[in-house]
């Protein structure tokens, strides 16, 4: 058994044990921090698996938003805390869910065990062509060259889900303001965190999204980065979330995958097909899509944390 | 040279891997949360600072070696934001903090308050703080601006 | 075995853990939790099969490790939805159980109103 | 032993120890408490990392150390402003615009 084995063997069954605890454990708010503990060692099992893309984004969501987003609905619901607790399953479901959850696990490690040997890839097939996209990381290239359409649909989806947030409003403040929970005092020692954090994290994120074109990383870490930023500074008091009726705010969030169906259809007439590509002009539009999406990603990502709108803004 | 470096990056790492230990034993074997937090921020500045510090010399030259010292200073900064607002929590909430602390006020923000009482009091020791919230907070005191 | 395998099992048992946790916890927050557990077993999966595909120099094979930095950021955008869903149940009941028979006391608090 | 064999048994070390940490947030008593092992399970975490990615030459590795720290304070942050706040009311906003 070699060393490296034995390490990966011990981090199994260390998220094993953290996941099963969260699961298992009494209270939500300790559950929720038993998962936020769980990312972080999920972004250890990437860095294992030898896949760093991945590996970033679970750390730049799972150390910022994820964490965020339940902590603070578990705060917000703690109230219900001891009337949740009386409605307890019965033996028998119990049982049953268990031996339903066994199953499932037998059948998937079977699954596991007797996966084809070699394994199919796409990768030579993803090097082959990476010259012609100009790109460098073949995960960029896949997500913006090879898949477009699917990332597409990925901003749109994402967009999709702030708006079904944002429609669970009041009607009487809908165009208001989300309230995130912030912190009353506004000199405290986290306001001066959030003055000199951001400016750092700036650079970070710009940094993140950047190498993307050539190494791990991208727009999506990047634009985690940059909104869990933007939370801290509102979180801190130092800031307010803008009414989601502004317009600048309305333009930025469609106008990222407006750009991207834009070069997609051009490319139906300059390339034949669409989201192809012309000679030569592959890797700026793949920069100017990145560059179009990135502002709609961090303000969508961060709205969603901050939830429905809650309150009309203060005239 | 190199192999001066490589008995020096041994040694640091090995001394943060012993802060690390340090760390766990206390978060373990401490018996109330303010002490507990004492020894987690040794292990979050001096554990991972030493082991930043003996990596530096297996890095590449500029971009790996700053990333570095930035993970570092990061670690720190949130060590100290993260120390203090924990021992905010730790004092308004921590039952052992209670039990093992005398009041010394009573008052706002005081030790004394029992766990499930803060509803009245919610924010950390500014503007209003007790005698050890001004000890806490003396070293951001000079950052503080006129409220707005 | 080797790592590969050996997270793949890993991830077959996480899943099972997921899957027990949405059935059996009643608190809808720990349901969303549970599912989170078991979209990551389930990535995790994937993850095994990426790094099974390593070839031509790739640490993994590309195109899964692409799904699955668009399979995190849908899963916390489902996340988040179903979070601000939970927080508007409890807005407008005071509760958040999922239990019909529970007495469904109407204290919808407008906060326009405050 | 080799360089690559040192780092990732320290790595190794460091993982175990701060699993040890994990006990406290098995027991508690409060939640400050398996906050505060979160955070010394995050510190931890980094320095896994960077043993790792320095052991395997990883360059990519760093940048994901980098991300984790940067944000290492925000799940306490947050934990910190929920239970500081139990629900939300007005009357904590303390600026107008």
């Amino acid at each position: 058994m070699t060393l490296a084995l034995a390490v990966d063997i011990g981090l199994a069954l260390l998220i094993l044990a953290i996941a099963a605890w969260t699961i298992a454990v009494r209270d939500t708010f300790a559950s929720v921090i038993g998962f936020v503990t769980y990312g972080l060692l999920l972004t250890l099992v990437w860095v294992r698996l030898a896949l760093p893309d991945v590996a970033l984004t679970e750390a730049a969501m799972g150390g910022g938003l994820t964490g965020i987003l339940l902590i603070g609905a578990a705060a917000q619901l703690r109230r219900t805390e001891a009337t949740v607790r009386t409605e307890r399953l019965g033996i028998l479901t119990r049982t049953l869910a268990a031996v339903l959850s066994v199953a499932v696990t037998l059948a998937l490690s079977i699954c596991v065990l007797n996966l084809p040997d070699p394994a199919p890839t796409l990768a030579p097939a993803a090097a082959a062509n990476l010259d012609t996209t100009g790109v460098g990381n073949p995960v960029t290239a896949v997500l913006l060259a090879y898949r477009a359409m699917d990332t597409l649909l990925e901003a749109i989806v994402v967009l999709l889900a702030l708006f079904g947030v944002w429609s669970l409003a009041h009607d009487r403040v809908w165009g208001g303001c989300p309230k995130l929970r912030t912190q009353a005092d506004s000199e405290g020692i986290l306001a001066y965190f959030a003055r000199l954090l951001p400016p750092i994290g700036i650079i970070v994120g710009i940094y993140i999204f950047w190498i993307g074109a050539d190494f791990p990383g991208g727009k999506f870490q990047g634009a985690t980065i940059l909104a869990t930023m933007w939370l801290l500074v509102i979180g801190a008091g130092l800031a307010y979330l803008p009414p989601i009726s502004r317009a600048w705010l309305r333009i930025l969030l469609v106008a990222g995958p407006l750009v991207f169906m834009v070069i997609g259809f051009v490319g139906l007439v300059t390339a034949g097909a669409v989201f192809a590509y012309p000679d030569g002009y592959a890797k700026p539009l793949i920069l100017a899509i990145e560059f179009a999406l990135m502002p709609t990603l961090v303000l969508a990502l961060a709205l969603l944390v901050a939830g429905a709108p809650q309150r009309m803004p203060p005239q | 040279m190199k192999f001066a470096l490589d008995i020096f990056t041994i040694f640091a790492v090995m001394a943060g891997a012993f802060f690390f230990l340090a760390g766990t034993v206390g978060l373990l074997r401490f018996p109330d949360p303010l002490t507990r937090l004492h020894a987690l921020t040794k292990a979050d500045n001096l554990g991972l600072g030493l082991v930043v510090l003996g990596l530096l010399p297996q890095t590449d030259w500029p971009l790996d070696t700053i990333k570095l010292v930035a993970i570092w200073l990061f670690a720190l900064l949130a060590g100290a934001t993260v120390g203090q607002l924990m021992a905010c929590a730790a004092r308004r909430g921590g039952v052992n903090a209670v039990e093992l602390t005398p009041s010394p006020t009573g008052g706002r923000s005081g030790w004394g308050r029992p766990k499930g009482s803060e509803a009245s009091d919610l924010s950390c020791p500014h503007p209003n703080p007790a005698p050890l919230g001004d000890d806490l907070l003396g070293s951001t005191a000079s950052h503080r601006e006129p409220p707005k | 075995m080797n790592g590969p395998t050996l997270f793949g099992l890993c991830a077959a048992a996480l899943i099972g853990f997921g899957l027990y946790g949405l059935i059996v916890n009643p608190q809808p927050l720990r349901k969303i939790i549970g599912f989170n557990v078991i979209g990551s077993g389930v990535f995790v999966l994937f993850g095994t099969i990426a790094r099974r595909g390593a070839a031509v120099g790739m640490g993994g094979d590309p195109v899964p490790q692409a799904l699955l930095i668009t399979g995190i950021v849908v899963a916390f955008s489902a996340t988040a939805l179903a979070v601000a869903l939970l927080l508007r149940l409890y807005d407008g009941r005071g509760l958040v159980t999922l239990d019909n028979e529970a007495a469904p006391t109407e204290t919808t608090t407008d906060p326009s109103d405050a | 032993m080799t360089m690559p064999d040192f780092l990732l048994s320290a790595a190794a070390f460091v993982l175990v120890m701060v699993a040890l940490g994990l006990i406290r947030i098995l027991r508690g008593p409060e939640d400050v408490d398996r906050m505060m092992a979160a955070q010394l399970l995050g510190s931890g975490g980094i320095a896994a990392l960077l043993l790792f990615g320095v052991a395997t030459e990883a360059k990519a590795v760093i940048d994901v150390a980098l991300t984790l720290a940067l944000l290492a304070a925000f799940a306490s942050v947050a934990f910190v402003q929920g239970i500081s706040q139990p629900d939300c009311d007005d009357s904590k906003e303390t600026r107008g615009e």
